[in-house]
């Protein structure tokens, strides 16, 4: 099954959910490491973003993730308003015009929206931000044999990415400020990025 | 949680609310995108300064906002750095056609959409330059990591950038200047109590009835150590020699000490701890010219403070003294 | 108890330390007794101000010592009234030959304090009249209590005061414009959390989690009740209806409204405040002339807010608009 | 044996000890119904009044009485510096001049400090002030036949009268802007008062 504009739409309803369902768990995370913000901002943008997405028709996946980066970019501020908003706005670049998107342009949409948090964050993999979860799970869909399969071990990938956070020092972000003491505490970031995953794959099963 | 507000999510735009009403006779205030600037701008032919950042450090920015210091400033969330888009319509709102600059504080995020702002800014044929302020002696400063945070200086460089644009300074040379004076300042604070954002209603990090934290930032977030609560005097030395070491301060350098509230410490604990610091500058042959004792730069309701230290020239120094007249800072005028 | 202080018995004597460091361009510190005295004190022909009161409420009184306002201040131990001597002292350092007016809050000790000090005073041919604040609408007055405690308006009186004197107006007319002032001035606080003084150590109050204490002095004393925490305009509402109520504030009026911060209160909460009190007062139909937004008469950390609203006349007007030049309270200068 | 001027050093040291051990219970005291302050108060005068009695010689009850006063005026400040200052001033004036007080004018000088306190603070009986131990007590000892048992039966009555503090609503001082949560608190200066007289007894009695 294919990547459609719907399938995309009930993507980006399901992650509104989880964020305003993970809220206070994203913002617990960040208290510990950073300034317990991150659930509340993300929460503030998704909320924005379907406000957005059910202003306007979006005529594909490429119209619906450019519309909900743009919300982002315009709500969320901090440090995830930009990395996802531009994560958003690479992908949905890349999927324009398309309206049934295989494997291979899926993967290489996500590669563009990776490469666009890197450029604008200058993150690397191991600094303990959403780059430890993305990483990985770009890389099994890339390695992936069709979407669904991709999907799953894109998901599985993330969320060991994001665990694998949790003996880290932060190098990048607010928590790199705490140097040693940034050790033991799964990152926020890496955890919205697991969510993000975890939606894809459900808004594609159905 | 217990604060004066009336819901977490409605206190940036009742605060503005406030503003408006305490102070819409010299400022305008625009709710969305979130922006506060001076009534008479733009001002044609001056630089326009713009700051911006998260809420819950206030008076900074908005307070600084009027004539010798900032023509706006652009508000967050609480300790959320604010979007591109406000910072666009508030670089278009001060541009007087002579440039803006724009003063970030060295965040993640506050750099990240400062960045974004100002690729927006340029495209619209507005010359943008910006100054970046990093000067907190607490984070380790390196290449592969996040740099150090912009913390007290930022005030100091609002108000010495605001002097020069008064004065008609070219862009370059307000935002050289700016330059100049970040890194001539140093920084370190400290708390005797976390404190609570609206959104989290929780503290931002736990402390015994007896330990400070020495070295935190100005988001609650924690410090680089904690340890048993001393004397004022000894704080002031933790703080300091820090300070002293990074620039180095030397003997005979003219400086400007700064003793800044995180928000919810006493006055007159503030002026004991200037005292000390005082005294420690004394001891390092430095001269104190210029003072500053309050809370300028805050953490919602923390308990604690910190301390920063400028190494004065004449410019920085004429600049300093210009007239001011906003709501937080105000002389001269 | 966690304080930037070295010991609970140095905090008075090291804050002015502190306050002399900082100030000392324009202010002398006398240590024994303690008092804070413009430097070019005495002024000849001008009416000489003095205030004076426990610590712990800064930046009264001290802060206000300068140009257009106070002309020295009397600083006791934390929460505690000084004693006779500091103001016989500061009387005689401020008495330029037109006499010393005392600007005395409404509390036992205060009063009995600036007595004694007075009945000195006179028989050293220096003429002095009282002024006495008591405007805190949340204690009973009658004539077998202590009477109303005198709170916000204290700043507003010494402010305008302070501009008369500047203006060489006469002992008794600057005396009466105080008490002018006093009488259309009206008060009420609550308080968030308590507060601790170094001297005990432990919190003035106990209050829950979520509950407020309505109706609070600036001494950490408790006050007239307490509730469950509500939204902002709730406790505006609480504060507003007592203080329009008392007056009465009618239509019309043109009011000075200042919202006071009790020491540990963010900023952002005091403009988000304001914009409650303003929403209030306008729905009576008065029109705020003047505000005043910040923490000006504390109580340590405590967190809370009062408001105060002032009656304004023509000449009360003039006075408050009059250049001050104080390290809290500037303008015009 | 009639009050002299080492019983009377002895009294004010004696004083002074008490009002250093209970510094805490006074500020507990304040705290409740005041502003916390009154042991540190205490305890600073009575330190200070100490300092000036070593510094120079007093020729007699009266003198010892008025040097302590001085010292309290002008280090205590708050509400109890005038009134303690004020009763032992005119105490000390009462008994100016005099080497062996006996019982009538030891009562008389009592009655004197007494009158100075409520022409200060204009607190009656009932007020819950220092003047509800004050008031029988020298009531107690104009009734008394001797000074021994004069004093006893002041310090029990001063005991009683602190006591009867407790119920009562404060009309005068800090306390009285509780209204009626100034009851079933102990008012601190009648507290203070309390051990005036027992350390007066103590002192009489060697
Ligand atoms: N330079 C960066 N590159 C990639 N991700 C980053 C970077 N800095 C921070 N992040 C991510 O952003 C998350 C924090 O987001 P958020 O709390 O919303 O913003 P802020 O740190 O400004 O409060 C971190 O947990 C981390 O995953
Ligand atoms: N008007 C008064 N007359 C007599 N005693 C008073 C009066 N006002 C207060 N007091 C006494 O003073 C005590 C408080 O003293 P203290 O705490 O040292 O001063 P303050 O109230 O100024 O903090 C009260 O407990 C009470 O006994
Ligand atoms: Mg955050
Ligand atoms: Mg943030
Ligand atoms: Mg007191
Ligand atoms: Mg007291």
């Amino acid at each position: 099954m294919p990547v459609t504009r719907d399938a995309t739409l009930d993507w980006m309803k399901r992650f509104a959910g989880e964020m305003a369902e993970h809220r206070a768990e994203l913002v617990a995370l960040d208290t510990a490491i950073g300034d317990g913000d991150h659930g509340t901002n993300m929460n503030r943008g998704m909320t924005k973003a379907l406000e957005k997405l059910d202003g306007a028709e979006q005529a594909d996946p490429g119209a619906v993730l450019k519309t909900v980066a743009m919300a982002l970019v315009s709500s969320v501020g901090g440090a995830a308003g930009p990395l996802y908003g531009t994560l958003f706005l690479q992908m949905g670049g890349a999927l324009a015009g398309e309206t049934e998107v295989d494997l291979p342009r899926y993967a290489a949409a996500w590669r563009k929206g990776l490469e666009g948090v890197q450029a604008r964050g200058k993150a690397q993999p191991g600094d303990k931000t959403m780059v430890d979860a993305m990483t990985p799970a770009v890389e099994a869909l890339e390695g992936a044999s069709d979407l669904d399969s991709g999907l799953q071990a894109a998901v599985q990938a993330a969320e060991e990415g994001m665990k694998a956070t949790t003996p880290l020092i932060a190098r990048k972000g607010r928590a790199s400020y705490l140097g040693e003491r940034s050790k033991d505490h799964q990152d926020p970031g890496a955890t919205s990025t697991y969510y993000l995953f975890k939606t894809a794959a459900e808004a594609l099963a159905g | 949680m217990k604060k004066l507000i009336n819901a977490p999510d409605a206190v940036l735009q009742d605060a503005l609310r406030g503003v408006e009403a305490a102070h819409g006779d010299r400022v305008r205030v625009s709710y969305d995108p979130a922006f506060i600037v001076r009534l008479d701008a733009p001002v044609q032919g001056k630089v326009g300064i713009i700051s911006g950042g998260g809420s819950g450090h206030e008076p900074m920015h908005g307070g600084y906002v009027g004539p010798g210091m900032l023509d706006a400033a652009c508000p967050g969330e609480v300790f959320t750095s604010p979007t591109p888009d406000q910072m666009t319509e508030a670089t278009k709102a001060v541009d007087g056609g002579a440039g803006v600059v724009h003063i970030v504080k060295n965040y993640t995020g506050d750099v990240m959409n400062f960045d974004m702002a100002a690729e927006l800014g340029r495209s619209e044929d507005i010359e943008v330059e910006t100054v970046l302020t990093n000067d907190d002696v607490a984070v380790e400063d390196s290449l592969y990591t996040a740099g150090r945070r912009g913390v007290g200086v930022t005030v100091l460089v609002e108000k010495i950038c605001g002097g020069a644009a008064e004065d008609h300074k070219s862009l370059k040379e307000v935002a050289d200047l700016g330059r100049r004076v970040n890194s001539a300042g140093r920084s370190m604070g400290m708390a005797l109590t976390p404190c609570i954002t609206p959104g989290s209603g929780n503290p931002s990090f736990e402390l015994g009835d007896d330990e400070v934290e020495i070295g935190i930032g100005i988001h609650g977030e924690p410090g680089r150590f904690r340890e048993k609560v001393g004397p004022a005097s000894q704080i002031a030395e933790r703080l300091m020699t820090p300070i002293l070491e990074d620039l180095p301060f030397s003997e005979g350098d003219r400086v400007l000490a700064f003793v800044n509230g995180m928000g919810g410490t006493p006055l007159i604990e503030l002026y004991l701890m200037y005292g000390e610091v005082a005294k420690i500058a004394g001891e390092h042959g430095l001269s104190i010219e210029r003072n500053l004792i309050g809370n300028f730069i805050t953490s919602l309701e923390m308990q604690g403070c910190s301390i920063t230290l400028l190494k004065l020239d004449d410019e920085m120094l004429r600049y300093w003294d210009a007239p001011v007249n906003t709501p937080a800072l105000r002389w001269g005028a």
